[in-house]
C-alpha cells in the first residue's frame, strides 16, 4: 500500500476530489497547508506598498492506495490540479506497512 | 406665529438618524456573516459603497425628487431642494427641515444596502454601484415620493381609509425585496447553487449585525414619528415585542421541521419581525405586535425555502424576509389596524373598518412591488448588455474577495504565539491561482 | 393644570430604552467570547431567546406586576397595566407612560439575561427558556416592584435613611447574582472544569461585549434619572469615571497576582466598575465614583478565583461580578453617599449619615439575594425534576452549538485564495459525530 | 433671569456623550482589525487603558485645564474645577454643566487613543500609559484651552477672521497625528517592516470600527453645536456626506493606483472624510462637505505611502489619516467657508473673504502642530531613556499579546463538532517559546 | 522506528491522548484536518434546504513510536477512537528512518 | 529522496526558512499544529486559576528532498529551530518514492 501526498491550489480541491472518485478512490484527508517553492519572490502591491510574498495557500491531500492504483490516482491527480502556472504544486508517494479501519478494525486493502 | 425649534423633537431626530445609520454596518455585517469566508468583504463592500453613492445622490437630489412639490403626485421636483441649501437654518416648525434630510437619507441607503443580499458572491462591484445609484434615482426616490411626499400613495382614499405606512414597510422593504427578485433573476445562481451547501461562514457576525439592526430599527420607527411623545414610544414598545414574537416563531417552526432552532433563525426572525411591524408600529397595540411578528416569523421562515423550489438564488433571503415581511405588515394592518390614539385612523376589518384598510394597502403594495420590479428588472437587463453584470467564474471561484478587492478577510493565527504565519504571506495573495 | 408632555426628557428617555436594548447583545458578545468556540452560539441564543420571552411578558404582564397598584407592597396588580394598552397615550406627565414601560422592558430582558453567564456549555435550550420566564414572573418582576414600584424596598426607612438603588444594583445585579448561584449549583459543572482550562475563544468579542455595555450603561444610569437634567449629567460622567477606575484597578490586581494585566480582565474591570456604580451614580461626586469603581475592580477580580475554592462553576463569573459588584456599590453607599443636589437624600456614614443608611442598603441586598436565591432554585430544582435541565455528556462534549442548534459558529477558510473548503462541508455537521 | 435648562438641548448633549464614547471601541477595533492576530489585544488593551488613566485624568484636573480661568490664554486653572464638583447641579443655562464635562471627556480620551494605532506591535504597556497621561497634561488639556477655552487659538482675529475648529479638526486630529509621528520617530520601527507585508488580520474588524466611528461621529460634530438645533442638523449631514465622498474618492484612487479597490480602503476613506470634515462641519454646505471628504480621501490615500518613502513606521497611518486630514479641513475652511446660517461667521477665499481666515487656520493648524510634536517628542525621548518604551525583540517576535498579556485573541476550533482543541491548550501560552 | 497516522473524529482526540500515554507514547504531533470517505452522501437539513456533505472535520494526529510499541499504540488508538459509526477514521503505518530531538540533538529512540 | 518532517516552535518558522534556503532547498509546505511532549504537565496561571497544559502551537514542515541532501537539511532545521528549552520539537526522515512536479509532470529530482 502506498500513500499519495498532493499539494495542490486551494481553488482546485473540488476538482482534484471529482477526478480521484472516478478511479475509484473511497477516501482522502486533506489539510489546510501554506507551500513555498518557487512561486517566492512574486511580489504584491497593498496600500500603494510593494512586498515580497513567501508562503502562499494550499491544501495537502493524503490518499492511501493499494500499490496497483498508484499510478492511476497520481494521474488523476496530476491531471485535475494542473493549470500549467507556478506554483501547481507537488504529488509524492511513500510506502505504507499498514493500515486499519477504526470502525471495525479490518486491515490492508479490506480497511480502505 | 414665528415657527418654534422643538429642541426634544430635534434631538430624537438627530438621534434617530444616527441610529437609522448604525443600520447600515448592521445589515453588511448581517448579510456578511452569512456569505462564504472568501467573499464576506465584498458584501460588507457593497453595502458601504452604494452608501457612498445614495448619501450624495441623496442631497444632491434625492431628497428633492422625494419631498419637492410634486409631478402629477408622481416625483418631486428635481430642483426644489437641489443640494438641500434650502434646508439649511437654525430653527424651524417643530424641528430644522435638515434634519429631516439626514434622516431620510439614512433611508435610501439602507433601502439600496438591502438589495446586495440578493447577489452576494458573484456580481461585478462596479455594476452593482451603478445599478444602486440608477435604482435609488429611478426607483426610490420617486417611491418615497409617492408614500411620504405628495405622492398617490399618500393620496389614496377608499372609503375614508388610506394608506398606512408609518415606517416605510412598503416603501423600504417590499421596495427592495421585489428589485432583489428580478435582479438575482436577472444575475443568475451562483456556481454550485443548489448543490453546495454555502452556509455562513460567521454566525457570530450574523447575530452582530441583527443586534445592530434591532438597535436602529428603535430609531427607524419610532424616529418615524416625528416627534418625542406617545406616538414614538409606542412605536419604540411595538419595535421590541413584534420582534420578540417573529424571533419565537421563527425558531419554533425550524423546531418542528428541521429539528433545530438554530442561530440563523433566531437572527432571521428577528428581521422577520422587525419588518412586519415597521409600516404598522403605531396603529397597533403592543400584543397586536407581538401577533403580527410572530406571522411575520411564521410566513418568512417557510418563505425562504421557496427559493429552492421556483430556482432563483436569492442568496440571503431578501425576497423570504423583505418582501413577505413587508407584505405581511402592510396586508395584517388591513385586518388589525385599530385608532390607538383616538385621532381617527384607518382602522382595519377587526376593528369595524371593513375591507377599505385591506384594498387601500393591497394597492399600495401591489403598485410598489410592480414598479420597482419592472424598472429593477429593466436597469438590470441594460447593464448586462452594456458592461456585464457578472464577475468570470475563476473569480468567482477563488472568491469575489480576493479578485475585485485584493484582499481576505482573515489572516488569523490561532497559535498566536509564534507569529509564524502572521504576515508572512499567508493572508496575502495568490494572484497565481486566479 | 393639564399634563405638559417634555419632548426633550421623551426623547432621553427613548434613547436611553434603546441604549440598555444594545446591553443585551452586548452581553451576549461578552459572556459568547469567553465560551470556547463550540458553544458560542448557544451562549448568544441563550440571552437573545430569553429577550424574546421576557419581552413579551413583560408587556403582558410585567410592567403591571412592577408598576401596578400594590398588594402589600410585596407584588403590583396583575391587571393594571395589562397588555400596557392602559399606558397609550400621546403625552404623559414629562413623559409619556409607554416609554417608561419600554425602557423598562429592556432591564428586565438584560437582567434575565444576565444569569445566562452562569450556565455555559451545558443547559438544555428549552429548559433555559422555562427558567428565564418562570424566573422574570416569580423573581424580577415582583422585585422590580419592591425598589421601583409601590414595594417594601422603596418604602423602607429607617432613622431618616431610605434605599438608594438609582439605576439598580440591588434589582438587576445582587438579584441575576443570586440566581446565577443557585442555579449553577443545581445544574453542575461542566464536564472537565476545573481541570481544563476552557478560555475564551475571542477576546475581541469578549471587548466588543465590553465597549457595547459600556456604552448601553450610559443609557441604563442616566437614563433612570427619568430627565434630560444635571442628575443624568452627573449620572452619566459617573458611568465614565467608575467604569475607568474599574478597569484600571483589576489590570492592577492581576499585573500584582498573575504577572499580566489581561483583556479579559481589562473587560472584567469595566463591567466590575459599571456594576457597582449603577445603585451610586447619582449620590457620590466623580471621584468618589473612581473610589466605588476602584474598590469593586479589586474586590470583583478576587472574587472570580472564589469559586474554584468554593466548587461551583459559575462559568463567566456572573456571582464574582455581578452579585459582588452589585454589593460592593449598594453597600459602600452606606458609607460614601452624599447629598449632591442638596435635595435631602439619604447621606452615608462618612457624610455624617450614622448607620442608618448602610442598614437600610444591607436589608435590601440582604432580602433580595435571599428571595432570589430561593425562588431560583426552588425553580431549578423542580424544572430538574420534571424535565431534566442539562444536555446529555455526549452533546457537552461535542459542543452545545451543534448538538442543540445543528451548527458551527466558524467556517474561516484563511487561505480565502483557493475557497477550497467554504462551504464544501467544512463548516457543516458532522452528525454521526455525536 | 433664572437659568432655564433647554431638556433637548441636554438629552441631545447626554446621547452626544454616549456617541463619542462608542468611537473608543469603534477606534479600538479599527485599529485591531489592521494588526497582525498575535497582536491585536495589545491594541484594544492600548486604545481603552488608555481611556481609563484619560478619563480620570479629566475630571481630576483635565476639565479644569481646559475650561477654567485662563493663565495668558495658555491654560485653564488647574483648581477652578478640580473633581469638577463645581459642574454639579440639577439645571444649568441652556444644559447643566456636568454634561458638557462627559462630552468633552470623551475627546480627550479618543484624542489619546488616536495616537496607539501608530505604536502597533512593539510599545511596552506601562511606558504607552505613562506616555498617554503625560501627553493629555501637557498637551491635550492646554490645547483644549486654546482651541475652546479661553486660548490663544480661540482668540485669533486676523482681518475680523476668526479660527473655525468646529469640533475639533486642529485640537484632536492634527493634534494626535503630530504626536504620533514623533512617537514612531523615537520608537522605532516594527521588526520586519517595511519588508514583511504585514498587512491585516481581520479586516471584517476594521470595517466594525470604521462603522462604530461613523456612528459615533455623529455625536462627535453634531455634539459639538452644543444644541439640537438646525446647527446640529447641518453637521450631521454634512459628516454623512462628506464621509461618502472620503470613502469613494479612496476607492477610487485605489483602483487607478494598485487596480483594486480595497475594503481597507473604504474603511480608510470613511475616516478620512469625517476628519477633514469635523473642523468645518457647520460652516459648509453639504455638497461642499462632498468636495471636502472628496479632497481628504484623495490626499490622505496618497499620503499612506509617505512613510514608506521617508522611513517612519507609523503602523496604521495616524500620520496619513488623521494629520493629513485634520489639515485638509482646516486649511480647506480657508478657501470654502462661508456663512451658512447668515450669523457672521468667517468665510473663506471662495466667499470673499480674502486671505485672513486660510491664515488663522494656518496659524491654529501649525502651532497645534508643532507644540504637540515638540512636547510629544521630549516625553517620549525622556520616557525611553528613563524607563525603556520597547518591548524586546523577542516579544515583539513572539507577539504582544502573549508576551504582555499572557493571551491569545482567538481559540477558534472550526470543526466545531468535536471541540477536540477547545480549551485543551492551543489557545494558552507556550511560555517556554518567549 | 515507525510513524503511526491516525486520523479520527475530533472530540475523541482527548480519549485517544488519554489512552496512548498510558502505552507510554511520549509525544505526538496533532493537526486539524477534513475527511472525505464512506460518510460522504450523507445528507443534512439546514433553513429548510437539504444537502450533501463532502468533507467532514477530523484530527489527524502522529506519533513516532519503536518498532516494538507499534502494536500496542495502534490497538490504544484504535480502542479509543472507536465508536463503530461510519467515520471513525483510520489508522496507518510508515517507515521512519531517523528521528531527531532538536533541543539536544539526541537521534533514534532517545529522541522520543 | 527523502520527506523531512520538522516540527518546531512556530516563531522559528522564518529562521528555517532562512536556513534551509541557504542548503539550496527550493521549497517546501508548511502547515498549523498542536504538540504534545515533555512539554506536557507544564502549568499556568490565568484569571486566577492554575491549570495544566496540554497542546502547544507548533509548525510542521515538509520538505522533499535528494538523499544526498538529507544530512545538510536535518543540521540547517536543528540549527536553526534550536533554542534549548523545552518544547523545541521533533525532526524525522522517511522514504519516499517518487514526486511529481504537477505544473509540468517532470518526475523525480527534477521535480523538486
Ligand atoms: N521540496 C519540497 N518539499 C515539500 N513541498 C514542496 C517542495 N517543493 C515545493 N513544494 C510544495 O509545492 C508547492 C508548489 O511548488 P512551486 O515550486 O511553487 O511550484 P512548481 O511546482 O509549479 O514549480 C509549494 O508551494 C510547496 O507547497
Ligand atoms: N484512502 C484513504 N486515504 C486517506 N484517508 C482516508 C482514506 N479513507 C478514509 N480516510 C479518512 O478516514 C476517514 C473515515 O473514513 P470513512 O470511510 O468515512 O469511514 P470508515 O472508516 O468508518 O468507513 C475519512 O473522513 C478520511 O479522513
Ligand atoms: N513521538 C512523537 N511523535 C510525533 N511528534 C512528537 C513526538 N514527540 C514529540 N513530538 C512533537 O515534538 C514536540 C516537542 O516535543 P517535546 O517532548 O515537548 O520537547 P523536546 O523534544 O524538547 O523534549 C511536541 O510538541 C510534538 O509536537
Amino acid at each position: 500500500m502506498k500513500l499519495i501526498t498532493a499539494v495542490v491550489k486551494p481553488f482546485k480541491l473540488e476538482d482534484v476530489k471529482r477526478a480521484v472518485e472516478e478511479q475509484g478512490v473511497h477516501g482522502m484527508t486533506v489539510t489546510e497547508a501554506s507551500g513555498f517553492g518557487r512561486q517566492r519572490g512574486h511580489t504584491e502591491v497593498y496600500r500603494g506598498a510593494e512586498y515580497t510574498v513567501d508562503l502562499v495557500p494550499k491544501v495537502r491531500i493524503e490518499f492511501v492506495v493499494d500499490d496497483a492504483d498508484v499510478p492511476r490516482v497520481i494521474d488523476a491527480v496530476v491531471g485535475s490540479a494542473h493549470t500549467g502556472k507556478i506554483g501547481d504544486g507537488k504529488v509524492w508517494v511513500t510506502p505504507v506497512e499498514s493500515i486499519i479501519r477504526v470502525r471495525t478494525g479490518e486491515q490492508g486493502p479490506e480497511a480502505l | 406665529m414665528e415657527p418654534v425649534l422643538d429642541t426634544g423633537t430635534t434631538a430624537w431626530l438627530l438621534v434617530s438618524t444616527a441610529l437609522v445609520f448604525i443600520m447600515i454596518p448592521g445589515l453588511a455585517f448581517f448579510y456578511g456573516g452569512m456569505n462564504r469566508s472568501k467573499s464576506v468583504l465584498n458584501m460588507l463592500m457593497m453595502v458601504i459603497a452604494s452608501t457612498f453613492v445614495v448619501g450624495i445622490l441623496w442631497i444632491a437630489y434625492g431628497y428633492s425628487m422625494a419631498y419637492g412639490s410634486t409631478t402629477g403626485n408622481f416625483v418631486g421636483s428635481f430642483t426644489d431642494y437641489f443640494g438641500v441649501t434650502q434646508a439649511i437654518s437654525v430653527g424651524g416648525d417643530g424641528f430644522p427641515p435638515m434634519v429631516d434630510v439626514a434622516f431620510q437619507a439614512m433611508f435610501a441607503c439602507l433601502t439600496v444596502g438591502l438589495i446586495a443580499g440578493a447577489v452576494a458572491d458573484r456580481m461585478k462591484f462596479g455594476a452593482w454601484l451603478i445599478f444602486a445609484g440608477v435604482w435609488a434615482s429611478l426607483v426610490y426616490f420617486p417611491v418615497a415620493h409617492w408614500v411620504w411626499g405628495d405622492g398617490w400613495i399618500g393620496q389614496l382614499n377608499i372609503g375614508g381609509a388610506e394608506v398606512i405606512d408609518f415606517a416605510g414597510g412598503t416603501a423600504v422593504h417590499i421596495n427592495a425585496g421585489a428589485a432583489a427578485l428580478v435582479l438575482v433573476i436577472v444575475l443568475g445562481k451562483r456556481l454550485g447553487w443548489p448543490r453546495m451547501p454555502m452556509r455562513p461562514h460567521n454566525l457570530t457576525m450574523v447575530m452582530l449585525g441583527a443586534g445592530l439592526l434591532w438597535f436602529g430599527w428603535f430609531g427607524f420607527n419610532a424616529g418615524s414619528a416625528y416627534a418625542a411623545d406617545g406616538v414614538a414610544a409606542l412605536a419604540a414598545t411595538n419595535t421590541l415585542v413584534a420582534t420578540c414574537g417573529g424571533g419565537l416563531a421563527w425558531l419554533l417552526v425550524e423546531r418542528l421541521r428541521d429539528g433545530h432552532a438554530t442561530s440563523l433563525g433566531a437572527a432571521s426572525g428577528i428581521v422577520a419581525g422587525l419588518v412586519a411591524i415597521t409600516p404598522a408600529c403605531a396603529n397597533v397595540t403592543p400584543l397586536v405586535a407581538v401577533l403580527i411578528g410572530a406571522v411575520a416569523g411564521v410566513l418568512c421562515a417557510l418563505a425562504v425555502t421557496l427559493k429552492y423550489r421556483l430556482g432563483y438564488d436569492d442568496s440571503f433571503d431578501v425576497v423570504g424576509v423583505h418582501l413577505v415581511g413587508g407584505l405581511v405588515g402592510t396586508l395584517m394592518l388591513g385586518f388589525v389596524a385599530t385608532d390607538v390614539f383616538g385621532d381617527g385612523a384607518s382602522v382595519g376589518l377587526f376593528a369595524g373598518g371593513g375591507f377599505s384598510l385591506l384594498t387601500v394597502q393591497a394597492i399600495a403594495a401591489g403598485g410598489v412591488l410592480i414598479y420597482s420590479f419592472v424598472i429593477a428588472g429593466i436597469v438590470a437587463l441594460v447593464l448586462k448588455a452594456v458592461m456585464g453584470i457578472r464577475v468570470s467564474a475563476e473569480d468567482e471561484t477563488s472568491g469575489v474577495d480576493l479578485a475585485l478587492h485584493a484582499e481576505n478577510a482573515y489572516d488569523i493565527v490561532e497559535s498566536g504565539g509564534g507569529g509564524a504565519f502572521a504576515g508572512i504571506g499567508k493572508g496575502s495573495i495568490d494572484r497565481e491561482d486566479g
